[in-house]
């Protein structure tokens, strides 16, 4: 029976590679405008104006409270009643757009936050202004402190990209559970998806490691 | 949708909510403290400098971070009967997401344990304490308060990951949402209102994490 | 406009399905969609003179897929009970189904009495027919819902997760040749009183396409093509060869 | 030059700076000292507007500091500040360091920039050390790099926080020797510092802070060997005594 | 006492022992001084373990340090260690941190422990900081309290590296204090420190290092006085020149 099934698994191996190249995309794609949006957020909540600080605060607050199923729910199904009516594949990436970047702008701002606070005086009695001193001397340094748990971000998101599946994207996840419809052996589909989604993900968890040894230097 | 958003359904499935919440509550709570034990002696293998423990821990954690929770709750939920172990839908969500928190908790008290000053572990040896003594007096009471807000923010997560239980049919927050939606045909209702208890248990355990990190700094400063 | 007039002025018919759902719909091997709600869909997208898309969704997408307007008509195997009329109009039933509870072939169970009994772990498809006749024929016994389509319940039973199940008979007759031959078997009486119907969803505003839908069954009816679909899908396995 | 009137601060509750009268002459050399906690680094951070003031006025070469009208940049560009940590930026090396601000802030040329910035390192006794990264330096090396940062905009007037405190004592004396040349330049200097040995030798007056008053002032001679104050004279032996 | 035969330890390459040959009686006091990365504080770590050494043999109290059949424990008990930084416990009050070892090690009654370890209090002038947790005391007070939790074993020979230089001006002198008063109780020492004062007023002997190498030993008086080697001469007058 097994041999039967795995027969049919190698026939649909294609379907497969084209459910990696989605989530990949997705990946891709959204991992570079959370990052983005994330960086100039976290700028922002790691500045003193109360506004800024509160509005992120919330709008974070929202992203990290409630499961990413739910939001994404939203985004496709209930942003339309505000005239924002998307394809799936668009609103996806907007989904992991809003979410991704609130945890991106959480960490950009814990990185800055780390900088000592004689760095930005050092700076500031320079006469640089308040962006020059992001700009030359704290988010270079603060970098440092970013990247490890950045790369392990990324990581989570990837993983967390298995969720769009439920607007009917035709990612990895989809492409699993489809062909447990078809192929009654979860244990292989899985098992095959599982290790899909490891090749992606394993080796930035290789680099988180690495820049975190790396910097703790 | 929320044009005419339906606020009288949402009390006639209240009960309904409400016991989803009871269990999401139950299940994280329960696999809160086996994912502690799973993470503890986790950590202690990695840590413990013997190869024959530490690789086993090391692939162990890293296969849980690579690979998404639902995958993985899949591949328990297909994967035990294929093996001739049968337990019910809610154990099998509990063993996967006490796996995968696991797996994350036991970095974090990796990283706990490694944030207390190397000083304090001479000071330790200086004065004669074994390894064991090193440990429960010196590194674990530190360590443990270091960790006590990631842990929580774990537990943030894994709140949030009992909703993939839904998938395998396991009747909690999430589950009464959609069981909501397919009776009644009130999407909009039926996940703001989950997102509404979600971020109830959320505001919980962020002020628990905020406290206590407050709560440490000023331990450490003051 | 009215919605037909949009789809007509679009060029575009959007139809929502079930993914996973043999043989109302599915991905085929080739990665296309395929079942009797696609050829049913495609015939009217043909007589609208425009294009047919399909979008697939979880049960769960399926509602806020129509509701939100990015999906015309919602074609699954979907019962109209009172209560979810009160939020879309359907059309008039295309079809009926009849529920029946399957258990594994060596299982011990014969009739409806031995299932409805404390203990026994009964399993449906989440807001299915079948989820609301389990819940009234059998109140002993535990009901557990299932996301995912037909096989789901089967895979649930033969994975031991539950000692039976309740769908309606084609669906659970259409899945039985992908798992081992006789591993599963239906007992004899059907549940319910009459059959339960399926029918196809709209929002309330498309009084124009619910009409216009109403009158393709019967145009389809009349010419065969309904006798066909139906033969095809419902009443063989044949399709599996093509699919 | 520098002019404090009636200034006072506070921290919540913390009175840091009580109604602190004080004038600073162009080129004069002023030693702060006190207990830890007193408001010595807090009285010369509001210099540059580090800090905040809530009452109160002071007035840097005719700007008044803390006044929102005031140009900003062109106060600190008139004003260097070493601190006690050095903060240099750890990701420039030492000549990047020194040459960021006047590159930015005074749009000088980068060519013109570096040329100067060669010259303040040479100044502080580094000339060869402009491409080293401050973890390439010792602690000495690092003040006296943070000196010549302080240096390059060609400020009138140089504030120090305790710029030896966080020294090996070996290093001490290459730092103090730079601050000494300095003085004897001509800059305007206020220099928080507990070394003695530097008071004596180029203080032009000697401030004694206690719970953020100004307790004692006076030439560095008569402040040493006769403090007109018990707390001063406790101070002193106490500093004066391993 | 302490005696080092032959000792050498490298970091990788970095040779920061370098044939060290030393003998430390009982009752005295040895002050190690020398520039910055010399290897100082490295010697007086590897008398009680703290680090690996990879030639010669170390035997305090004839037991060879190094030699994997001795009873580490034993050794270490007999060997008190203040640190630069303090290193108190910051979860643990003062007189838990000082009753730790006693009461693990020792296993000594705790009320007994606790006793012994007021009395270490008092000894230090901390009596009334007994339940103080370490952040509520200021640097000179951690550091007598980690004096104190050095003593609470009743060793034969506390190590001392660079205790005072981590503390403001005005607490070196507490510090210095309490060290003076116990080298008057002929515990012996060795204390790596710059301050000229302490070694003058207490010191047996000086012992001067440089890259690994004891240089140059000798009663204070001679040694800051009349340096035998060109060195350890530049080396004090920069100590002592400002
Ligand atoms: N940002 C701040 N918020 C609250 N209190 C502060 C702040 N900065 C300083 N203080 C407090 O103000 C008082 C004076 O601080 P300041 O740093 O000016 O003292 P100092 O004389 O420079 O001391 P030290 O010799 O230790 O550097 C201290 O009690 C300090 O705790
Ligand atoms: N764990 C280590 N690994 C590698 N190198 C080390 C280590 N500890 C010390 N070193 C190096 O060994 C040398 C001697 O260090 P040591 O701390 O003994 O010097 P020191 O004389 O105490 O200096 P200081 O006065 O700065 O404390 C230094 O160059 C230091 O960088
Ligand atoms: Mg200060
Ligand atoms: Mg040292």
């Amino acid at each position: 029976m097994t041999t039967f099934y795995f027969g049919r698994l190698v026939e649909m191996f294609p379907f497969f590679l084209s459910g990696l190249w989605m989530t990949t995309k997705v990946a891709f794609i959204s991992l570079i405008v959370c990052t983005l949006i994330g960086f100039v957020l976290g700028m922002l909540r790691a500045n003193d104006t109360f506004f800024f600080k509160h509005l992120i605060g919330v709008y974070v607050a929202l992203a990290r409270g409630t499961p990413f199923v739910v939001q994404i729910f939203i985004v496709f199904f209930i942003f339309p009643e505000w005239g924002l009516q998307l394809e799936p594949f668009p609103a996806a990436l907007l989904a992991m757009a809003i979410m991704g970047s609130a945890f991106i702008c959480e960490i950009v701002a814990g990185g800055i936050a780390s900088i000592p606070k004689g760095q930005w005086e050092a700076a500031a009695s320079s006469g640089l202004t308040k962006v020059q001193q992001l700009r030359f001397v704290i988010i270079p340094q603060a970098l440092k402190v970013i990247l490890p748990p950045l790369v392990g971000q990324y990581v989570l998101l990837i993983k967390d990209t298995s969720v769009v599946s439920v607007i009917g994207v035709m990612d990895l996840t989809r492409v699993g559970w489809v062909t447990v419809m078809r192929i009654p052996e979860g244990l292989m589909v899985f098992a095959l998806v599982g290790l899909l989604y490891f090749a992606i993900s394993y080796p930035l968890i290789l680099l988180s490691n690495y820049l975190e040894r790396k910097m703790a230097r | 949708m929320l044009a005419n958003f339906n606020f009288m359904v949402i009390f006639e499935y209240l009960p309904l909510f409400l016991s989803g919440l009871k269990s999401t509550f139950l299940i994280s709570l329960v696999t809160l403290v086996l994912a502690l034990i799973t993470g503890i002696i986790a950590c202690s293998m990695r840590i413990s400098g013997i190869k024959t423990l530490q690789y086993p821990a090391i692939a162990y954690i890293e296969i849980m971070r690579s690979t998404p929770l639902l995958i993985q709750i899949y591949f328990l939920y297909f994967g035990l009967p294929s093996l001739g172990i049968v337990v019910p839908e809610i154990q099998t969500g509990i063993i996967a997401l006490m796996l995968n928190s696991g797996a994350y908790i036991a970095e974090i008290l990796r990283a706990g344990i490694k944030s207390v000053d190397q000083g304090q572990i001479e000071a330790g040896l200086s004065s004669g304490l074994n390894y064991v003594q090193r440990m429960r007096f010196i590194i674990l009471p530190q360590a443990l308060g270091v960790t006590v807000p990631p842990l929580l923010g774990q537990a943030i997560v894994m709140v949030k990951d009992t909703a993939l239980l839904s998938l395998i049919s396991v009747a909690e927050l999430t589950r009464s949402g959609q069981t909501m939606t397919s009776e009644r045909f009130m999407p909009a209702e039926a996940f703001l209102t989950v997102a509404f208890f979600y971020m109830c248990i959320y505001f919980c355990l962020k002020y628990l994490a905020d406290w206590s990190q407050r709560k440490l700094i000023f331990r450490e400063v003051y | 406009g009215t919605t037909l007039e949009d789809i007509v002025k679009r060029g575009e018919l959007r139809v929502a399905v079930q993914s996973g759902a043999p043989p109302y719909a599915f991905i085929d091997k080739t990665g296309n969609p395929a079942g009797s709600m696609v050829d049913f869909t495609q015939g009217m997208a043909d007589g609208m003179g425009v294009k047919l898309k399909i979008m697939s969704y979880d049960w769960d997408g399926l509602l806020p897929a129509l509701l939100s307007g990015k999906a015309d008509i919602l074609a699954a195997d979907m019962t109209p009970t009172l209560k979810r009329a009160l939020k879309v109009t359907f059309t008039d039933p295309w079809i009926y189904v009849q529920a029946c509870i399957f258990t594994k072939t060596g299982a011990s169970y014969q009739t409806l009495e031995d299932v409805n009994k404390a203990g026994v772990k009964v399993g449906v498809l989440l807001g299915s027919t079948g989820e609301g006749i389990a819940k009234k024929y059998l109140p002993n016994a535990t009901i557990k819902s299932y996301k995912g389509g037909g096989r789901a319940v089967v895979s649930a039973l033969l994975s031991g997760h539950i000692d039976a199940g309740v769908n309606d008979d084609l669906a659970v007759l259409t899945v039985l040749p992908d798992y081992p031959p006789n591993s599963i078997r239906l007992l004899d009486k059907r549940l319910g009183h009459g059959k339960d119907p399926l029918a196809f969803a709209m929002r309330p505003e498309s009084v124009n396409l619910w009409q216009w839908a109403n009158l393709y069954f019967k145009t389809i009816r009349a010419n065969g093509t309904y006798d066909k679909n139906i033969a095809y899908w419902m009443k063989g396995i044949e399709w599996k060869k093509d699919h | 030059m520098i002019e404090f009137k009636g200034v006072n601060k506070w921290f919540d509750k913390l009175h840091v700076l009580n109604q602190i009268e004080l004038k600073v002459q162009k080129g004069e050399v002023l030693v702060v000292c006190g207990p830890s906690g007193s408001g010595k680094s807090t009285l010369i951070r509001c210099i540059n507007k580090l800090e905040p003031i809530q009452q109160g006025e002071i007035v840097v070469n005719g700007m008044s500091v803390h006044d929102s009208a005031t140009n900003l940049t062109k106060l600190r560009t008139e004003i260097g500040f070493v601190f006690q940590q050095f903060y240099l930026y750890p990701h420039m090396t030492a000549l990047q360091n020194i040459t960021l601000a006047p590159v930015n802030v005074k749009k000088i040329a980068k060519a013109e920039a570096e040329k100067i910035g060669r010259e303040k390192l040479d100044r502080v006794g580094l000339a060869e050390k402009a491409d080293a990264y401050p973890a390439q330096l010792s602690g000495g090396q690092q003040q006296r790099v943070a000196i010549a940062r302080g240096l390059a905009m060609s400020p009138e007037i140089m504030l120090f926080d305790e710029p030896t405190s966080a020294l090996d004592p070996e290093m001490i004396g290459e730092v103090l020797d730079v601050m000494v040349s300095l003085a004897s330049e001509g800059i305007t200097m206020c220099v928080v510092t507990h070394e003695m040995g530097f008071a004596k030798k180029v203080a032009d007056r000697v401030l004694f802070m206690d719970e953020g008053k100004i307790i004692e002032t006076g030439k560095p001679a008569d402040f040493f060997d006769h403090p007109q104050t018990e707390r001063a004279a406790d101070f002193i032996s106490k500093i004066l005594s391993h």
